[in-house]
């Protein structure tokens, strides 16, 4: 392959960190939220879940409009944000990541609550009587056996989020090495007449990138599976 | 018999367009379907086989992208609007409206961390034809790092709107119907190319019910409609040949 | 040092009516047929079930008392509960397993050298490094045993936890639990259907049917009890005595046990002379006769008296046969399981004093077990 | 609530349609691709994965083009689906459906694959051994314990098929009554200045719809779960 | 009506070398201690295991044989595997668990009779609209063993079936497995640590120490030998001997029978004279006397012959004694197992004639089994 332009080696890294930020802040919400969703007995469950749905269902663009009205300088988080945080998302790539994180927030909720549900809640009793409080039991036997869901559901997030488009720019605008990412990049250069095969290299790239989530969640998925048989 | 006439026309004519075809159905008793989605996408569609009868660009690259794949009717293509390009800013802007020349420095209206959205230059109509006014009255250097690119017209209103981008480079007809933004300045004809959005038949569709659409959108009915909505036609009178291009 | 338990509970077809009161260490047996509700039972006592009404006080702590709105969670009850199914952890190593509860024991955890002498025992010690869902029946019984006596609980709920094993590790398994009970004066609630392991273990036994505890009481009573008739099958009739060592045989061959004033000769019993130690003598094993045998293997030939004749089952009679006197050594008595056919041979009618004649062999003496 | 007009419930009425049939049509076709994917001997796995997750990893706009280059009139498929079965996809409601279909698909592989995953192998022993063939297994065994993933699967896939703007714009445009979904729609007003009301009528039917989707698939594995624990 | 298997297999520290051959209908014990191997040769019978070497039949037909490369699927072996832990399907009701494998018998379901019959012995009848996870441990192996006789399959292969259940249940249970046996002539496999149901059920025996077959033989001959070492412990030993129902008391107190010219009561058995029985005897059972005893509840008085004396454990001797004519009932002998301290009070020695003296209710008559 020909070497990266400088274009698209901003663009891929960019990508790249957004993603695994988006991923990475998110998971411990998307935990605690599948955790609350498993729990058949919470009674705002689909309220919840419907709130987790939300960006699936709405179409990028309109959740990227919704991001701007919450989370820009007038919005009531974004203001909020701006005075005593200092910080502004609109323009940056953090916006970015956000805007990825909320975007495929509900592939790991799914995912990690449908290995939450899956575990035996017995192993939940015999680690009761062994001493382990509801802490212990989270990180001794929760967070463990659902491991092959949170790595499921991260890895697909970690997808989307490099897919992302809609949402990004219109909460964040296209701002070259600020929130340009590697979809932004495919769509300025298929909207090019001509931009086909910049448009394919940048599409390789995402693969490529893509690829490499997948094979390294793969690997993990294979050794946790063959260390449960060992 | 009522037969039915596709269109694709750029997402910016929206309104507009949905007007005309009720005017249309009334005046002639055919149909207008209208597919309404980017410029680009709208010819890459055309080129894939789609079955528009209609094509209304909001520029002249992807016009002249079909036309070099000779999907195009011959000989039906024309300009059938025109617009200008307007610099605006939210409504609580302490800036006023002023006259836009070589000299006006608006990097200097814009603070160190303040954005201009504009669509996206590389491919968005307006944004191209914002490129060329910056270029030719030599801000573009200066403008350029403080770009928000939107990927449509009314994305880059909407951050002008929500006060994110403090200046905002958009169409006249768009800034006129819009809320919460003021117009402080026009950009002068002569800063870019003519802003023009050609329509055409599509080759194998030449039927008469489509001949009959392009002459109606060309017509004094049509234009009348337009101009509600901020549109103006090219200068020169769309009855005679040289508006064709 | 004890256990009460007085709950209600109704779940689907079962409904539970248990009350039991152990204040005393030891072993107490749970017995009653599949299905009765033994595993529910423990299970309030744990914490992982919440009973409808009652209360449940463990050495003198009140874990759940539902008017008083007690109920604490299972992990503050510092029981030591061995499931029915091992229920070990699928993504934790065997050594993990094993450990699990007494790294979170931060009271008194077990010295690491008692760590080892319980894997040890358990024979587990090979399998350290690997993951549970691949080992045998009965490995995974072991591990699961032994992380519960690695946890140092302060009660144990044991749910059949030797019924996938072969019988040299089973013997091995309850010295240790005689030790436990022994040593540590744990309460130990034990459910089995092998009555050699309520014989030789158990203190008490609390009879379940249909989910209402229906007998309780020491083992040395339940076992001769021939009107638990729901039972009949169940277990082996037969008593346990308490006796005591009088002196062993210079070579070491056998032991001589003095009980209520007659001399019984078991296998040898490596216990101090004055020690007392438990005899289980199955009815099965009692043979009576009517003239003093001569020249006979079997050692013991106790002079008694029959104090009943009860048919146990279509032709075969339980002779319950009083030894010494009836008023000063009330209750102590043997049963004798024999035919209607001898019966009418021999003569026999209560009132009689006939011998009863019992090998050596079919002596249990515990808790050292030699044979079992 | 106002009541709708025309134009909303037709968007309403194709945009469930649309999704409902992508999400069924793929059903059979992620199961078997999950199964393959979930028997880790299987070679082109990774291939396989990489493949069914493209359209997540492309942004949506990239993966309309795709499909344009594709099943358009002149694209391969599409002009051998022209000629032999005389289908035209592109402009038309099946080839929303089909592009909603490819977007949504990795969702339900994702989900089936876990839920899959986690099925005791053992059961398949105790199966086989009382008689029960491969198919047997599939249809007695495989499906019904994977079924809380092929719900949590489907109804992640209808949620995003509704959301679907990017691929079926660029696919299939949006032509009323034809591709125009919610999505196309909301996009659609908001290009018209002053349709924001318009543009929120429109989401809220969206999310309406896809409550609708939720609270069924909620209800739905209630039961299963409960039947599991009767 | 026959099962071959010589298999050799390596995995992890097991290292898997069986051979046995059983050519008669009946039942074999398959004997070994935790973790030596039995589920893992039951595994690669069914075809659950794909062993590294060797062959398989079953009733004749090569299931496996790794030259000829057949390996035949295990739902195409029609074998019957009750497996260690119950295995149900979660997702099914108990009803539809137990007619899984019977819906997919096509060629000798099970009438819908003997079905009802089995659910009924089982004591299942009321959980049939259940799922599996809530039911009790022993009701969970109930519904286990009811899916695998449902089936009707060819062989059965039992990994501890009865480990889980009372007594009372085992004791149904079994006498519906002596009748398969008996009238359906079946190869079935049967892994247990329990020495009354092997001695009670099985025709043969294999034992199985760290992967390798050790011994294997008649039922008659394995309970007797003293010299598989590392057994001691495991089982009792005793004898198991073939006899003939002889009478019956008028008032069907007791049976007469009759075993190598000697005349045997033991309690009532539901079977016509001339017919065959197995009567188990263990050694612990059998007391020596070198008078005849008289006014004795023992029934059975026979004059045997010492044939051989042997130290079984500390103090404890294991004599032989032989039954009738030496060379015309070759091994035809009864083992007593007596304290050497009685031995030496009866100066008993090889070649002297002596009287054994058996309790009638500790001689279990087999396949009706009363007291077991
Ligand atoms: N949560 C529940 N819902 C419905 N029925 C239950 C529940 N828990 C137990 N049962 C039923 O109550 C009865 C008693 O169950 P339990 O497990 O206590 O029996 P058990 O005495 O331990 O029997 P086993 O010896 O077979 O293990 C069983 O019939 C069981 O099916
Ligand atoms: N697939 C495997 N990988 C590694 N070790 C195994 C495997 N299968 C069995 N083993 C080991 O082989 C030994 C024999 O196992 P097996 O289950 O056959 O024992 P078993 O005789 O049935 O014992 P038990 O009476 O306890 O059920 C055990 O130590 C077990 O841990
Ligand atoms: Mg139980
Ligand atoms: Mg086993």
């Amino acid at each position: 392959m020909i070497a990266l332009t400088p274009a698209e080696s901003e663009a891929l890294l960019l990508s790249l960190r957004i993603s695994a930020v988006a991923v990475v802040c998110a998971l411990p919400f998307a935990i605690l939220t599948a955790m609350l969703l498993a729990q058949t007995r919470f009674a705002g469950g689909i309220l919840l879940d419907a709130l987790v749905h939300l960006p699936l269902i709405l179409p990028p663009v309109a959740m990227g409009y919704l991001l701007l009205v919450v989370f820009g300088v007038h919005g009531p988080l974004g203001a909020w944000l701006l005075k005593t945080l200092n910080i502004r998302l609109v323009f940056s790539w953090t916006g970015a990541a956000l805007a990825s994180a909320i975007v495929s927030f509900p592939f790991q909720v799914r995912a990690i609550r449908l290995a939450l549900e899956q575990i035996d809640l017995k192993l939940y009793h015999a680690a009761a009587t062994l001493g382990a409080g509801p802490l212990g039991r989270l990180f001794s036997l929760t967070l463990p056996l659902a491991l092959p869901g949170i790595i499921a559901g991260a890895i697909t997030a970690f997808v989307a989020s490099l897919g992302e488009f809609g949402a990004i720019i219109t909460f964040v605008s296209n701002v070259p090495g600020e929130t340009r990412t590697l979809p932004l990049a495919i769509y300025t250069a298929i909207q090019t007449p001509g931009g086909e095969l910049a448009a394919a290299r940048l599409a390789a790239l995402s693969i490529a990138l893509g690829l490499a989530g997948l094979l390294s969640a793969e690997f993990v998925m294979r050794r946790i599976r063959q260390r449960a048989r060992a | 018999r009522a037969s039915t006439v596709t269109v694709f026309a750029a997402a910016s004519l929206t309104d507009a367009m949905t007007a005309i075809a009720q005017s249309f159905a009334a005046a002639t008793g055919d149909r207008l379907r209208l597919s309404f989605a980017a410029s680009s996408t709208l010819a890459r569609q055309i080129a894939a086989g789609a079955p528009a009868d209609l094509y209304i660009s909001a520029n002249r690259r992807w016009m002249s992208w079909l036309a070099w794949r000779t999907l195009l009717a011959p000989d039906s293509r024309h300009d059938l609007l025109t617009n200008d390009l307007v610099l605006i800013a939210p409504l609580d802007s302490p800036l006023g409206s002023f006259d836009m020349t070589a000299k006006t420095d608006l990097a200097g209206l814009l603070g160190d961390r303040d954005y201009i959205a504009v669509g996206d230059p590389d491919h968005v109509p307006a944004g191209i034809y914002a490129k060329q006014a910056l270029e030719s009255l030599g801000q573009w250097k200066t403008i350029e790092p403080h770009l928000a690119r939107a990927d449509n017209v009314r994305a880059a209103l909407a951050l002008v709107e929500r006060g994110e981008a403090s200046l905002g480079i958009v169409y006249k007809t768009d800034a006129a119907i819009a809320r919460d933004i003021k117009v402080l300045a026009s950009f002068p004809r002569d800063s870019h190319s003519p802003i023009a959005y050609p329509v055409a038949l599509i080759r194998g569709h030449e039927t008469p019910a489509s001949i009959q659409c392009l002459t109606w959108l060309l017509g004094d009915e049509a234009g009348a409609i337009f101009s509600r909505y901020g549109f103006e036609r090219p200068a020169t009178d769309p009855k005679r040949g040289d508006r064709k291009k | 040092m004890s256990l009460a338990v007085d709950i209600r509970h109704r779940v689907d077809r079962l409904v539970l009516d248990a009350a039991f009161d152990i204040r005393a260490p030891g072993i107490t047996a749970l017995f009653g047929p599949s299905g009765s509700g033994k595993t529910t039972i423990i299970n309030a006592i744990a914490g992982l079930l919440r009973p409808d009404r009652g209360r449940i006080a463990i050495n003198g702590r009140t874990v759940f008392d539902r008017d008083r709105r007690i109920d604490l969670a299972p992990s503050k009850r510092r029981v030591g509960y061995v499931f029915q199914d091992a229920r070990l952890f699928p993504h934790l190593t065997v050594k993990a397993n094993l450990f699990y509860g007494h790294k979170r024991n931060h009271n008194s955890p077990l010295s690491p050298s008692a760590c080892a002498g319980i894997i040890e025992m358990l024979g587990i010690g090979a399998l350290l490094s690997h993951r549970p869902n691949l080992l045998s029946g009965g490995e995974k019984q072991r591990v699961a045993l032994g992380r519960t006596l690695l946890a140092n609980p302060e009660i144990l709920l044991f749910d059949e936890p030797l019924s996938a094993l072969d019988r040299a590790r089973k013997n091995e398994i309850m010295l240790y639990l005689e030790g436990l009970r022994d040593a540590r004066r744990l309460p130990i609630l034990y459910v089995t259907h092998a009555i050699d392991e309520v014989a030789r273990l158990a203190d008490r036994m609390v009879v379940i049917e249909a989910g209402r505890t229906l007998a309780g009481g020491s083992v040395f009573d339940m076992l001769g009890r021939t009107d638990l008739k729901p039972l009949a099958g169940q277990f082996d009739t037969g008593t346990v005595l308490l006796a005591e060592v009088a002196g062993h045989h210079p070579e070491g061959q056998v032991s001589f046990l003095e009980c209520a004033g007659q001399r019984l000769v078991a296998p040898h019993l490596d216990k101090n002379s004055g020690s007392p130690v438990r005899l289980h003598i199955r009815a099965r094993d009692v043979m009576i006769a009517r003239d003093t045998p001569t020249n006979i293997s079997a050692n013991n030939i106790l002079t008694v008296k029959v104090a009943d004749i009860v048919e146990n089952k279509s032709g075969v009679l339980d002779v319950t046969l009083a030894l010494g006197d009836a008023t000063r050594d009330k209750g102590r008595a043997i049963h004798a399981l024999i035919t209607a056919y001898s019966a009418t041979r021999l003569g026999l009618a209560i009132g009689q004093n006939v011998y009863a004649i019992i090998k050596s062999v079919t002596v249990d003496g515990y808790p050292t077990g030699l044979v079992c």
